[in-house]
């Protein structure tokens, strides 16, 4: 391992090194491994261990964002994956990343890290005037303006430009990204007590678990907070408790893990950050990898967040929240202010306060909204000389780009009004706690749906739509003790249930504290912007208006306000905001309800979505046994699916340039015509179809009739979906008694292979017929022009080629260098010609030892194109006319069809729409000047000079810009009337080029109309 | 990830198979005389629950098997798997 | 009602916003309606708002079960184009883009429809001419379309990848320049307070769970919130389609499928068009708000649970990659689905159906939200004339039976093909 | 197929250039995590019967090949000369490095019972998979649950890996034989390498 210094380029070497707001000791840092880093240009140092929000806190740097709307200063609010304000632009080039938490950020050596959303900087952001305007900016004003001129997309301009926070790279992301698949008994999704002590009980039964934590450690809460368990610090337990699943083969805990999303099938899918807290990954390290968990029993241990009260200027940088403050105190030695003030509703304030003056910091005043408080607990923090104030609130704040005070004053007991004279009291710290809401996030995304407890005023989960359990905080028990023994239950439940012996573990006894219930208190009464969701700057007031205006369910709210659609997600606002609503609406917030948790948990990076499925290898790809050769003999290939295919040679001196391989596929086409040409064929779907039916299922498939087909014969077909539309075509073998060889196109290989299944396998089960592609197992070449006879005999070994031994549609076998091979004489090209499969592995064999036979004829091989182009000249259907859409009589195949038997499409080809004669049908066009291409996707017309809408014909199918044989262009189309209108004329337009070509409608057979050339 | 029973191959992601669809479409009877309604029927119409759903998956990366599944569409919850010809009604569990 | 513009923004602010009114009533539903359209999503809002602008029917009602636009409205990915090849398709569509082009101003809200452009990649020359039919129909029928080579997507999207590393390189794409996006929801509550200044009842939280036949007829509709009496009943319903009709005893060519929806974090203007990926399923345009919005293919298998799978979402994040690797660090916020009414060849059906005071307005697959308007002008136009107009004469129900079938991809009668 | 006294030419692998001997990837000192080494050239053979006609066909092929092809689902039997796989209903696939024409034996032993005998001895690739880490590359590769409690020596599956169709069969507690398409051989075997990298691999 590279020792962190070494990393760090000299200008980012420390100039700073104290951390004036560090604690002297304490805190799980390692105050050894002092770590530089910089934000927004200035060094720093921090600590490893330290998160960036810590290392910034320790720098005393307070101002670290500006919020999304009114360009608000904002601090740091949260300790964790909740933060709502501390977004920064982390890294760059590259690996820049936009919209990247402080808090959850662990510091490493060399860290790079900007804020955003502001110019020119965080202290003088000029879109601060849109504070100012924030009277006219409330929710949803868009809504009601810049409708009128210069136009929506006049204003858009400016408004996209204020809205969105960081800022997206444009250069590509140099790490790399992998996926897992695991399978495991028991998953526990969270690392606290709950988590640990749930994974402690399935773990010790045999069952295979694996315990997900997000964060880079176990504990959960209690790596902040300072509890005891059997009367030591309550990591030491956690300590203990990860050696031993350590020692555990059947458990894994990965760290670093969040478990994003819950999925049907009890899948949970996780993303494992394995280098983000390194400069760059190391060699061969992914950045981040995807896992799948399937699962048989999940145990949801993911902790509560908690949520802030909604007061006057509540989102001044110095507020946050109370457990965050403690983490700041406990786990990061970090002292988040000097002078401080606690608000809560409940007891934590008081847990916070004690801490808070623990670490030194001087803690003014603790605001308990509660009346009365809770006395056994003021005891405790009047003996730390901290005054409680209980029944009051904190109803305001001040400062600008720091809090320096707050207003406090009395309130009445329904929290509803301000019942005596407020008093300013300074503080540069105000820790705040609204009570806690457990994180159903996961519970929700398997499609369950939380329910309201007013015992802790949250939502808690409710029934488990798949085999999930949610424990410790997750399910809405805050005291450690319960904590840990409802999470012991959880995990011996989910054992017990798949039948291992699971003992309940024995929990640690806890201190105990006289806990007392909270009172909620949505909104605190005083005047000022009160921010319900901090990111989206949504306030109470929004809410109101939305309410006012209709926009009063809980999911019109959310839209019109954007409340909880920020990269939060709401995890800190929603429930304050559906309160609210609740409130002004004047129900419980049962019924008022709340909105959907979906994936992802906390968002997640493109990155391990995609994993290694992009770029070269977003597809797999296939090649033919050939393949090497036509790549060291100048083939350029083409994308055919997942094929790779010759397209064209090109040789010696020739570029890829239009007039070189115009003039490489010219060569080709005559090079064939004229001698002799060969093409690689091997893509064509081919099935090996065997058994006493095969005929009579053939004849089924088939529109034509098989049963006649002769042993050492094929026969062309076409298949028709049950919908009596064109499916695809072929040409089938007898290769055997009862066995037959199906050649299917290119496209439709595996469409048709699932298609036969279906009907030998559901429809038709008493056919005898077996099944199975052999596409893989031949490689197939077609060997093709006049002297292609001659080429072949030289090759074959002991078979007679002449036309009598081997008549057109004739099948042999023989051997060719010495392996086996299946001679089909059947035509493509329209020239006579020759299909040979062999066995792949003597593919190349056999294809170079034809072109050694074929020298002395002067072979060629072609590509794709001259193939399209031959195809075209003898007027053979392919995709462009095989497009789903047609008939076998649109294409002039109806006559193969026969009359004499039942086949698929049989029954609904015949339903007028499919006989209308106004359906266009197969043709052959040419230019009528002789020299200009009617293109493939030209529409056919009447009169080019017809305004729109102008009435079509029909359209071009395929064209060649050139038939090197008969030295013009020609086409293949549909057009309505069909070969009744040979002779005329019609327009191909264009109108994309402006190109308009008149057309003659001629016989689609361009080439050897009576075959002569094949049957030679 | 819905996961499919297969019967030869056992639990595993929907990812390895095709969707063929309603399982309880029967196709008309081949050289039968069905009429034009039958066909239509056959190929354009479907039930379209909500709820408990009788489907065809084939196996595709597997065994290439088709198999019929009881798959509720509101929950995504499978009941029951079994062969194409197998009745699988009446198996609907608690998502229904 | 006030109108909402600059000023009036500005009044109230001085009055803290105190006094804005509803944006619609939330009125009891009457005894009974002319007219009772089932689904408040765009299409039936749609409907309700021309039926009492340009065809004075008296009393309407739109009846939705849960909140207006919590439907595929409030769950597209908003791509609005009228780029279609078929006849039945093109001119419909194209009504359709002419309404959106004025539906801010003719609302008096502000849609937000943004005219960025839509481009589709091509990635083979069978692909390019594939576009260039569509295209050249396109404009053969009026349409605005441009076909992109290679170096001119490139000069628009820079950030595509073009490098040797594409799996399956850019051969160009087809544009149309109208096209573009608009914010879903303003569509929705925008159609809702301009159906309802016209006096239309908007009544949420009325689920439609049967209804009294006589004869051939309906005459009232059942609801969670009691019975309603009908002239005519128009179901506007997308995915729910298939089961509502089931209470009618009637059966549909049309499938339920999922279709998933993702968001990313907000970021600063990235991409300011539409562009689709044409060699695996990815499109991706950005809000407003600064999230990319993007999507891909259905799940395949027919659901009513608005939540997919993993496969198709890491398809479309691998194709989404592949189209654009820069966006490799950003994070995806959330996903969703919504239940798409997948019909047996891909085109909507929106006319009359069996049941003599019955119309139906379905079938719209991955593509009705860019229907919204135009949807509803027709389905408003056949209910209150009781025929199709002639712009969707061709979409009607009847056309599976007689093979007119009005197949853009050619995928035959496999909803989940199309 | 000519029989075995005519000698065969030499068979090409897909894989022919595209496998680099060597060690590649991260190194470790425990040596390299994955062993990657082709089975080339092998005679593959389906056999598939109807159902009614398995007993008769599972009892001519063992006397034929000596070795009774496997019943229960999924599992595989032999040490190779031959291995029989089951790959389907009624269906397995007989695997032995080429020595004899296997297709035609099996022709002729199985004629009685009706069943399909297809030679697949060029259609697929054989890449044997072993080494410390195997299993967490097939993690990466496919969906299946690799745990060694699971998928143990003798049990076969065919799911896909890296998006391509594979049938996998477990010899050893960390050796793994893996089939796939011969046209996919050479990509296939690219997502291996990339997926072994970071636990370094070795190509035999
Ligand atoms: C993820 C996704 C992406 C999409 N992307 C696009 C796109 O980019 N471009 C595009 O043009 N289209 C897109 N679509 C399609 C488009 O969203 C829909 O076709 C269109 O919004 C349908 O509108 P609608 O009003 O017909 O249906 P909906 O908006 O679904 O409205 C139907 C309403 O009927 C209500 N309802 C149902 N049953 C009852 C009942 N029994 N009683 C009362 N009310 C009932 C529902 O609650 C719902 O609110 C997408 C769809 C999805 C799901
Ligand atoms: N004072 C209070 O009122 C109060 C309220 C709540 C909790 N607590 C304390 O907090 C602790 C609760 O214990 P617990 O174990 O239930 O919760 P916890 O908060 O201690 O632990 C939850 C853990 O799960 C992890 N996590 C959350 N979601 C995750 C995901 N999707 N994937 C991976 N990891 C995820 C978090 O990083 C965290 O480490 C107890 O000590 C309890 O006393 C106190
Ligand atoms: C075009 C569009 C943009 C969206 N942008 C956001 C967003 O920025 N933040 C967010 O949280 N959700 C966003 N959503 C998703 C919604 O929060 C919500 O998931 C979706 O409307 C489906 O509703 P449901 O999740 O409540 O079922 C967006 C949805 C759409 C259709
Ligand atoms: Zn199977």
């Amino acid at each position: 391992m590279r020792s962190p210094r070494s990393l760090i380029p000299s200008v980012l070497l420390p100039r700073r090194a104290e951390q004036p707001y560090r604690l002297e000791e304490g805190g799980a840092i390692n105050r050894l491994a002092p770590l530089p880093f910089t934000f927004d240009g200035t060094s720093y140092n921090g600590y490893q261990g330290d998160t960036l929000a810590s290392a910034l806190l320790a720098n005393g740097v307070r101002l670290v964002a500006r919020s999304f709307k009114y360009h608000r200063p904002r601090g740091i609010y949260s300790a964790g994956p909740e933060e709502p304000n501390a977004l920064v632009e982390l890294r760059s080039g590259g690996r820049h990343e936009p919209n990247t938490r402080a808090t959850t950020i662990e510091l490493f050596a060399g860290l790079e890290a900007k804020s955003q959303n502001r110019w020119p900087d965080l202290t003088l952001d000029v879109m601060q005037v849109n504070a100012l305007l924030s009277p006219v900016f409330v929710a949803g004003f868009y809504y009601k303006t810049f409708m009128g001129l210069p136009g929506w997309r006049f204003y858009e301009h400016f408004i996209r430009k204020a809205a969105g926070m960081g800022i997206g790279t444009t250069l590509a992301d140099p790490d790399s990204y992998d996926k897992m698949h695991a399978h495991c008994d028991v998953l526990v999704v969270g690392g606290g007590p709950a988590g640990i002590a749930a994974a402690l009980a399935a773990g010790r039964s045999g069952a295979r678990v694996t315990l997900l934590e997000e964060s880079d450690a176990l504990g959960g809460r209690l790596r902040s907070d300072r509890e005891t368990l059997g009367g030591a610090p309550a990591m030491a337990w956690v300590r203990s408790a990860e050696e031993e699943l350590d020692s555990l083969a059947n458990v894994t805990v990965m760290t670093r893990t969040m478990g994003f999303g819950y999925y049907d099938g009890n899948v949970i899918a996780a993303v494992e950050r394995v280098s983000d807290h390194l400069a760059t990954p190391p060699a061969f390290a992914v950045r981040q990898r995807l896992w799948h968990f399937r699962t048989k029993r999940v145990v949801l241990a993911t902790g509560a967040t908690e949520r802030p009260l909604v007061f006057a200027n509540n989102d001044r940088p110095g507020v946050m929240l109370a457990s965050a403050a403690r983490s700041y105190v406990n786990r990061f030695a970090v002292q988040p202010g000097k002078r401080a003030v606690v608000f809560a509703n409940n007891d934590d304030g008081y847990a916070t306060a004690l801490d808070l003056s623990r670490a030194g910091i001087a803690v003014h005043a603790l605001v308990d909204s509660r009346p009365g408080g809770n006395p056994d607990l003021q005891v405790r923090a009047e003996a730390a000389g901290i005054e409680c104030l209980t029944g009051s609130a904190v109803i305001g704040t001040r400062g600008y780009l720091a809090l320096h005070s707050v207003d406090i004053a009395p309130i009445s007991a329904d929290g509803r009004s301000v019942t005596g004279n407020a008093f300013n009291l300074s503080c540069d710290l105000l820790a705040v706690s609204g009570g806690w809401s457990p994180n159903v996030h996961l519970h929700s995304h398997s499609g369950a749906r939380p329910v309201y407890d007013p015992a802790i005023a949250g939502f808690v989960p409710g029934t488990p739509r798949q085999a999930e359990r949610s424990a410790g905080a997750a399910a809405g028990s805050f005291a450690l003790a319960d904590c840990l023994r409802d999470g012991a239950a959880a995990g011996a439940e989910a054992a017990g249930l798949l039948g291992f012996d699971a003992k309940p573990i024995e929990a640690p006894v806890t201190e105990l504290r006289g806990a007392k219930p909270l009172v909620a208190l949505w909104q605190v009464p005083g005047s000022g912007k009160k921010f319900v969701d901090l990111q989206d700057d949504v306030t109470a007031g929004d809410v109101e208006l939305a309410h006012r205006e209709g926009y009063i369910s809980v999911e019109h709210l959310k839209r019109y306000t954007t409340l909880g659609m920020g990269t939060d997600q709401g995890k800190t606002s929603n429930i304050n905001g559906h309160a609210i609503m609740a409130e002004a609406r004047g129900e419980p917030i049962e019924a008022v309800g709340t909105t959907t948790f979906r994936p992802p948990y906390n968002p997640v990076s493109f990155g391990p979505l995609g994993g290694r499925d992009i770029g070269r290898h977003f597809a797999p790809t296939r090649r033919s046994a050939m393949h090497d050769w036509h790549a060291e003999n100048g083939a350029v290939f083409v994308e055919a699916g997942q094929w790779l295919r010759p397209q064209y040679y090109l040789r010696d001196g020739e570029e890829n340039v239009k007039s070189d391989f115009d003039r490489a596929i010219t060569r080709e086409v005559t090079g064939t015509r004229a001698g002799v040409g060969m093409v690689d064929v091997s893509t064509l779907g081919k099935i090996d179809v065997q058994g006493k039916d095969a005929a009579e299922f053939l004849n089924r498939l088939y529109i034509n009739g098989w049963k006649t087909l002769a042993v050492g014969r094929a026969r062309y077909g076409i298949m028709l979906r049950d919908d009596g539309l064109v499916f695809d075509d072929g040409t089938t073998s007898r290769i055997g008694e009862n066995h037959y060889f199906m050649t299917t196109t290119t496209a439709n290989a595996g469409a048709v292979m699932s298609h036969m299944e279906e009907y030998l396998q559901i429809h038709w089960p008493e056919l005898d017929v077996k099944i199975v592609s052999v596409t893989e197992q031949w490689a197939a070449m077609a060997l093709a022009g006049p002297k292609s006879r001659e080429v072949l005999a030289a090759a074959v070994e002991g078979l007679d080629v002449s036309n009598e031994a081997l008549p057109f549609m004739g099948v042999r076998e023989t051997t060719i260098a010495g392996a086996f091979a299946r001679v089909f004489r059947i035509s493509f090209s329209g020239e006579l010609a020759y299909e040979i499969n062999v066995p792949a592995d003597y593919g190349r064999l056999v294809w170079e030892r034809l072109m050694e036979a074929g020298a002395a004829h002067g072979i060629i091989p072609y590509g794709t194109e001259a193939m399209a182009i031959m195809r075209i000249e003898k007027g053979h259907v392919a995709g462009g006319e095989l497009d789903g859409r047609t008939t076998a009589d649109d294409l002039g195949l109806a006559r193969m069809a026969s009359s004499r038997k039942d086949y698929i499409g049989r029954h609904m080809m015949g339903r007028e729409g499919l006989t209308d004669a106004a359906r266009p049908k197969f043709v052959g066009l040419v230019p009528v000047d002789g020299k200009t291409r009617a293109r493939a996707g030209s529409i056919l017309v009447a009169d080019p000079s017809t305004p729109p809408p102008v009435p079509k014909l029909g359209h071009v199918s395929s064209s060649a810009y050139l038939s090197p044989t008969l030295g013009h262009p020609i086409s293949l189309g549909l057009v309505e009337g069909g070969m009744a209108r040979a002779g005329e004329t019609v327009w191909a337009m264009y109108p994309l080029r402006d190109e308009a070509v008149e057309v003659r409608i001629v016989d689609p057979v361009f080439y050897d109309k009576e075959g002569e050339r094949l049957h030679a | 990830m819905i996961r499919l029973d297969c019967p030869y191959c056992g639990l595993r992601d929907h990812e390895e198979f095709s969707y063929i669809g309603d399982a309880t479409k029967r196709r008309p009877a081949h050289g039968g005389e069905a009429s034009a309604e039958e066909w239509f029927d056959y190929v354009y119409i479907r039930d379209n629950p909500r709820g408990p759903h009788q489907e065809i998956w084939q196996h595709i990366q597997g065994c290439r098997a088709f198999i019929r599944v009881l798959r509720n569409t509101l929950t995504h919850e499978v009941t029951a798997t079994g062969l194409p010809r197998d009745d699988l009604s009446g198996k609907a569990g608690v998502g229904s | 009602m006030a109108e909402y513009s600059a000023l009036s923004l500005l009044r109230h602010a001085l009055t803290g916003h105190r006094d804005w009114r509803r944006a619609w009533r939330d009125p009891e539903p009457r005894k009974s309606y002319d007219v009772i359209i089932v689904g408040g999503g765009g299409h039936g809002l749609a409907s309700a708002f021309y039926l009492a602008k340009n065809h004075n029917v008296g009393r309407i009602a739109v009846l939705e079960k849960g909140y207006l636009g919590g439907g595929n409205t409030g769950r597209n990915t908003t791509i609005v184009r009228s780029n279609y090849m078929l006849e039945e398709n093109a001119h419909f569509y194209e009504k359709s883009l002419q309404l959106w082009e004025q539906l801010s101003q003719e609302l008096n809200f502000n849609v937000m429809f943004s005219q960025r452009g839509v481009t589709n990649l091509a990635h083979s020359d069978a692909q390019m001419d594939a576009f260039a039919r569509r295209g050249n129909a396109m404009r053969l029928n009026g349409i605005d379309a441009e076909l992109l080579d290679r170096k001119q997507v490139r000069r628009e999207m820079p950030y595509l990848d073009f490098s040797e590393n594409a799996r399956f390189p850019i051969y160009g794409g087809l544009k149309q320049p109208r096209g573009g996006t608009a914010r879903h929801d303003a569509v929705a509550w925008g159609l809702a307070r301009g159906a309802d200044r016209l006096g239309v009842d908007i009544i949420q939280n009325c689920e439609v769970t049967g209804f009294k036949l006589e004869g051939n007829r309906i005459t009232a509709v059942e609801t969670s919130r009691g019975d309603i009496g009908c002239g005519k009943v128009g179901f506007a319903v997308a995915g729910h389609t298939g089961h509502l009709a089931a209470r009618l005893g009637m059966k549909l060519p049309i499938e339920s499928h999922v279709l998933q929806a993702f968001v990313s974090e907000p970021l600063k203007p990235l991409i300011d068009t539409v562009v689709t990926f044409g060699a695996g399923h990815f499109y991706v345009s950005q809000s407003d708000k600064g999230g990319l919005v993007f999507g891909g293919d259905i799940d395949m298998y027919n659901s009513y649970a608005q939540r997919g799978n993993t496969p198709m979402i890491e398809h479309v994040f691998s194709a989404g990659l592949a189209m654009i690797p820069s966006l490799s660090r950003l994070r995806v916020l959330r996903h969703w689905g919504g239940i798409m009414d997948m019909s047996m060849d891909g085109s909507p059906i929106i006319g009359k159906s069996p049941i003599d005071n019955l119309y139906l307005n379905c079938g719209w697959c991955y593509g009705g939200f860019k229907a919204t308007p135009g949807s509803g002008w027709v389905f408003a136009y056949t209910i209150a004339n009781d025929a199709p107009h002639e712009l969707n004469a061709g979409l009607n129900l009847e056309r599976f039976r007689r093979g007119y079938l009005v197949d853009e991809r050619g995928a035959g009668p496999y909803p989940n093909r199309h | 197929m000519p029989d075995s006294a005519t000698p065969m030419p030499l068979r090409r692998s897909a894989l022919a250039g595209a496998l680099r001997p060597g060690d590649h990837g991260a190194r470790d000192y425990r040596g390299p995590g994955l062993i990657i080494a082709e089975r080339h050239p092998l005679s593959m053979v389906q056999i598939e019967v109807r159902p009614d006609g398995v007993q008769a066909m599972l009892d001519a092929a063992a006397d034929a090949l000596g070795l009774r092809p496997p019943e229960s689902f999924n599992t595989s039997v032999g040490n190779g000369l031959p291995r029989i796989l089951w790959t389907g209903p009624n269906r397995w696939l007989v695997v032995e490095p080429e020595s004899r024409d296997l297709v035609a034996m099996l022709r002729d032993a199985l004629a009685p019972t009706n069943a399909a005998v297809v030679n697949l001895g060029h259609a697929r690739v054989s890449l044997r998979l072993s080494g410390r880490e195997v299993r967490r590359v097939l993690m990466k590769a496919g969906p299946l649950d690799w745990h060694e409690t699971a998928f143990t020596p003798d049990k076969c599956a065919q799911t896909a890996l890296f998006h391509v169709s594979a049938l996998i069969d477990c010899r050893e507690e960390s050796t793994f034989d893996v089939y796939v398409a011969r046209g996919y051989a050479v990509s296939f075997l690219e997502s291996v390498e990339q997926a072994a990298a970071e636990y370094g691999y070795r190509v035999g």
